[in-house]
């Protein structure tokens, strides 16, 4: 069933074809690399050794992963403030984004953005953002570039449920309607906006916000990495054949705080309790997945091993490059503001 | 040359630049049959490829430029009255004005945004705001004030052309005005002022709309003997400086003219570079003449009484020019 | 048949009992009010006296009569810069509005707002507003108090079709469903957003919109005075009686241009044909409520004239008191700027 | 007196309020849980219908406090970093800031919004502006700038009373830091600056998170003999210009330190009236110390590279003084 701008909303698990098993490996390789790096940088913001806010993914890898093995770098995505497993997903490199959280010379935006803003224009990566709903508008200006320049490129607005209650989301759904831009609203509600349970600032279904303006709409399973790749890649087939953009909501959950210095600053409060947390554990998107490869005999155990140690390997590396770098050039903050002139 | 009105040179600036590059595209409400009247026949010439109206969402037109310019396109928005700005302000200064830095420099935005900026037309306040200030406060924009159709067509092709976000302010009520514009291919560059008039006894500085009635205030004074230089510094970001320091130098005195509300105006801006940068050859006070710091009354006599006006302007220059002659 | 907000879209002729014999002659008065108001703008502002723009509200007054009626001065409305006619509607004074618009000393805001911005405070007319979309929030702001203070007051907010496409609609519905505000959303969808016709920037169904929210919505014909009475009468009895909001899409149609300079602006373009106008002025609102009064005997032939030469005659008075006002003390500017502080 | 932190002496005024006026209502986004820290407590104090969490939805916000503060309410609207009061700009420049006056004086409005502005923290360019120049430029707002905890209750305490709307702008960063503040009832008016330190050499003014450099270089070239006398404005609208002038009449010198970026800022605004009215007195330049025309960069080495501290008011302050010494 093909998901619907007729009014009906399409939920649960999505049908069609699932990855091949070069692909689901690819998938797992993807959300395991968002996971070791995640944790690293939990255990690394613990230590005092980031100097920014870190917005962690832990929990949510399955989103990124599922859209972004559908786009290449010709490919636009625009991200959140939570926005590592998005750069990753999408192909960017990890050892340059661990060197730009520790404010490194190095790092991808040269030690100028920091967490909230690890970007890499060269792949598509319009940016992390620490706007709340920013991404919107620039993912439907991207997919309007797209849209004439008629090479079948497409553009990924990640952004979560708190976004969703931005104007800017109805804005672009009616534009992206209107104009049939090829582009893909992946609405992250993992249930809260900071400390905010949805319920209480989020009324009705996200997904029927999107079917008002026409615009095609399917709420996945944003743990199960095959559901969300299923409904990803007839969005994006959809945007590349020029059918205009689609919604979709994958429920999710953050088992981080809302951010690393999360518990300091409740003071004591609280705003969800451990079972949840336990809860969501149980469904986790990737030892969920990698049971998938075993039962399904994509990869036995040793095999798994040799991905799980090499992926290990890698982020360990980066973190030592990202330790290892240089203090940021003070100077740039001045010289780079603008572009220079063309010609 | 040719005497063109300053909206038609907009037109034609925006009609050279979308010939001459592809990557031009216009967009913005109602802009197809432009109600502001600087884009009239684009649409006709150009199609929906290249110009299209827009829905009303400001917030959404401003940050789908950033997005556009991201993909390879030279994003040219209309946004009408600049008080719509504040509508669309997040993505102006949230993203246009900081995500060259924030990402390394890995991104560069061609953006230009065409406003109308002034009072004197009885549009009341949520017309009439002449908002620059908060834009060069900023950073990493580009602001352009033209107050003839020449400067009008040179600036906007200059924006275009700038791989920088450039906002270019019409004066209100203007598009009548006409003046004369260079044949051919006319580019002004940002961040060259004009001395619009010489005079070696007071300096006066005199942006966009305020240009007109301080050329009229000096050639009064000059009847009077009073030799008042006028310069207009057709862009307020980057600010030519050293033009006005120069003129310093030689009147000594320095009178700044500028429609925008006086607290942290572009006048204050002037005044306190040349208090810093310029104390030394002054001789008196450094005058300022702005609206009041006050939502743009709708009455006509309320709006004369705000803005500044050529009487204004020859009085503070005449005062400070007295000065000027006892220490001569 | 209830509005309702199950997802379920209401339209058509709204049923439910009409207005009574007394509550018709005033609808019809409104009406006629604003009609011959706007005529003498709209005149006057061709002879030049006006000194700033004036959107004029003919050919919409069964929008603002309908809704109106059932508010009192205790109630709030927000407008747009097509606000003469809500004004006049929620009990503004037309002599000080006239005043107003001529930018004089005796003007309701004392030459100080003009056409975009007459408001009378007193009798919670919050104000014509010069910027699109913007009535919205300031509405659902004074619901908000008005909720808080829990006297059954309720808060009508009139806005564009245009409008409908500014974020800050979804927003305000968002929060109004949330909180269960006592607000009412008027769509007046007249077709046109300046000189773009509706389908051009407006996708799907602008009360889709509302439902998606769970704000009960419904569209009218907004030039049967007797179909918005009947829905706005449903919508104000639920806010006062804390059901929360309601979503009202009118479909009506501007017989004037924008605004009175429109031709001058157009030169020479156009945008809709003379078969459209005249197609709607066969549906003009007022001429068809005068021939319901007559055919139900609610009004003879003479009572009508009684009403329609006192309403002339009003008009007449206020034009004149208009015309001979002072013009507005420039001082005000400035002394107004600044409330004084209290004790 | 009881030593207390920035935050909690919001939280304390914040609470006085409430308790005085029934119609003192707090929202905004998790104000109930409170992430800033300066509202912990109040919701299970006063219960949902005083303080509320809302949607995101800045354009909202703003608006709302409109219309509930037109509904006879007196709103407090704490919206986190002051770079999100660009996406609720709308309201605040085209709204607040004019209805007033459009209203020919019908309406006040007695909003307070609360917000952190400026560095320091390695929050990056969306979450370190310091943007108080574009609030001043609107006319109609009242801006304070408290640096201490003692100002922080005595300000937002006006602030709520004031039938204005009033942007009450938190050094971001500082809630950690204590100072005294008066037990009991303590109110501090709008628009009177405080002299933190004598001196007659060179006039100081410090604005905000300022302070603390300005006060720490003073006290070292005290020991060098040079007498810096450190002003803070404690409200840049309105502005207490006779406090400031009436310094530099003593000293003739100026140097103003603004964390704002450099154009159009509180401190241009500062000199140019001072260039203005103060120029008989002026016996040398008048030196500002602001943020260069970028955004706040992320790595600490770069935000410490652009931000004003105490080396350069030092530097700043010698050099006029040296000046001072010549003349003496
Ligand atoms: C415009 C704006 N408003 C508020 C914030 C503060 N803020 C940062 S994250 C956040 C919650 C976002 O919730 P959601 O969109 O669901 O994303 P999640 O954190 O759950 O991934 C808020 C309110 C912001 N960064 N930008
Ligand atoms: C924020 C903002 N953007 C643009 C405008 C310019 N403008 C004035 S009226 C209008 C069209 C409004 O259309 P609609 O809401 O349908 O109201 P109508 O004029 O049809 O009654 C526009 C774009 C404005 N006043 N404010
Ligand atoms: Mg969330
Ligand atoms: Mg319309």
């Amino acid at each position: 069933m093909a998901m619907t701008g007729a009014g009906e909303r399409q939920s649960g698990s999505h049908p069609g074809a699932g990855p091949s098993p070069d692909e689901a490996v690819r998938l797992y390789e993807t959300m395991l690399l968002i996971r070791r790096t995640e944790e690293r940088l939990r255990d690394d913001a613990a230590a005092g050794k980031l100097p920014g806010a870190v917005h962690l993914y832990l929990g949510e890898e399955a989103v990124a992963a599922g859209v972004c093995a559908h786009l290449t770098d010709r490919d636009y995505i625009t991200s959140t403030h939570r926005g590592h497993g998005h750069f990753l997903a999408k192909g960017g490199d990890v050892k340059t984004m661990m060197a730009e959280i520790w404010a490194k010379r190095e790092g991808i935006c040269r030690g100028m953005g920091g967490s909230m803003h690890v970007a890499d224009v060269s792949k598509g990566i319009l940016g992390a953002n620490g706007i709340v709903g920013a991404g919107l508008s620039i993912a439907a200006g991207a997919a309007f570039g797209a849209k004439l320049d008629g090479r079948g490129r497409a553009a990924a607005c990640f952004f979560g449920d708190g976004a969703s209650n931005q104007g800017a989301l109805m804005e672009t759904l009616n534009i992206a309607s209107l104009w049939q831009l090829p582009v893909i609203f992946v609405c992250e509600n993992n249930g809260f906006s900071e400390f905010t349970p949805a319920a209480q600032v989020t009324s009705g279904r996200i997904a029927d916000r999107a079917l008002a303006f026409g615009v095609p709409a399917a709420e996945v399973d944003g743990n199960d990495v095959t559901d969300v790749w299923r409904a990803a890649g007839e969005a994006v087939a959809r945007a590349r054949a020029g059918g205009g953009p689609s919604f979709i909501e994958a429920r999710t959950y953050r088992i981080q705080g809302h951010f690393e210095a999360e518990s300091f600053v409740l003071g004591g409060g609280s705003y969800r309790d451990d079972h949840e947390i336990d809860k969501w554990r149980e469904a986790d998107p990737v030892s969920r997945f990698r049971s998938v490869l075993l039962e399904s005999g994509t990869l036995d155990e040793a095999a798994l091993g040799r991905i799980e140690s090499a992926v290990a390997a890698r982020v360990a590396e980066a973190a030592a490059f990202a330790a290892a770098g240089q203090p940021a050039d003070p100077a740039l903050a001045e010289t780079l503001m603008f572009a220079p002139e063309e010609g | 040359m040719a005497r063109t009105r300053l909206l038609q040179a907009i037109n034609d600036a925006i009609v050279e630049e979308m010939e001459r590059d592809q990557k031009v595209v216009v967009y913005g409400e109602d802009v197809e049959l432009s109600i502001v009247g600087d884009l009239r026949g684009v649409y006709a010439k150009f199609g929906r490829d290249r110009i299209r109206n827009t829905p009303i969402c400001e917030t959404t037109l401003t940050g789908m430029a950033v997005g556009l310019a991201a993909a390879g396109y030279r994003p040219v928005v209309q946004m009408m009255f600049a008080n719509f700005l504040y509508t669309g302000m997040d993505s102006i200064a949230n993203q246009m004005a900081k995500l060259r830095l924030m990402t390394g420099g890995q991104i560069s935005l061609p953006i230009t945004i065409i406003a109308t900026i002034g009072g004197g037309s009885s549009n009341a306040a949520q017309h009439s705001d002449t908002n620059y200030p908060a834009l060069m406060n900023l950073g990493g924009l580009h602001v352009a004030v033209p107050a003839t159709p020449a400067d009008a067509k040179g600036l906007v092709k200059s924006a275009i052309r700038n791989p920088n976000p450039c906002f270019v302010l019409e004066p209100n009520g203007r598009g009548g005005e006409s003046g004369d514009v260079p044949d051919g291919e006319y580019l002004v560059p940002l961040g060259k002022a004009a001395v619009r008039r010489e005079g070696d006894a007071v300096t006066v500085v005199a942006i966009g709309r305020m240009l007109k009635p301080a050329l009229a205030a000096a050639a009064g004074l000059a009847a009077e003997g009073i030799g008042a230089e006028v310069i207009d510094p057709r862009t307020l970001v980057p600010l030519d400086y050293d033009t006005i320091l120069g003129s310093v130098a030689k009147t000594g005195r320095l009178v700044v003219v500028d429609e925008a509300r006086e607290a942290c105006s572009a006048a204050s801006q002037i005044a306190a570079v040349v208090a810093e940068r310029g104390f030394g050859s002054l001789k008196g006070p450094i005058r300022r003449l702005c609206t009041p710091n006050v939502a743009m009354p709708y009455a006509p006599n309320a709006e004369a009484h705000v803005i500044p006006n050529e009487a204004r302007i020859a009085a503070a220059v005449r005062e400070l020019a007295v000065g000027a002659r006892v220490t001569a």
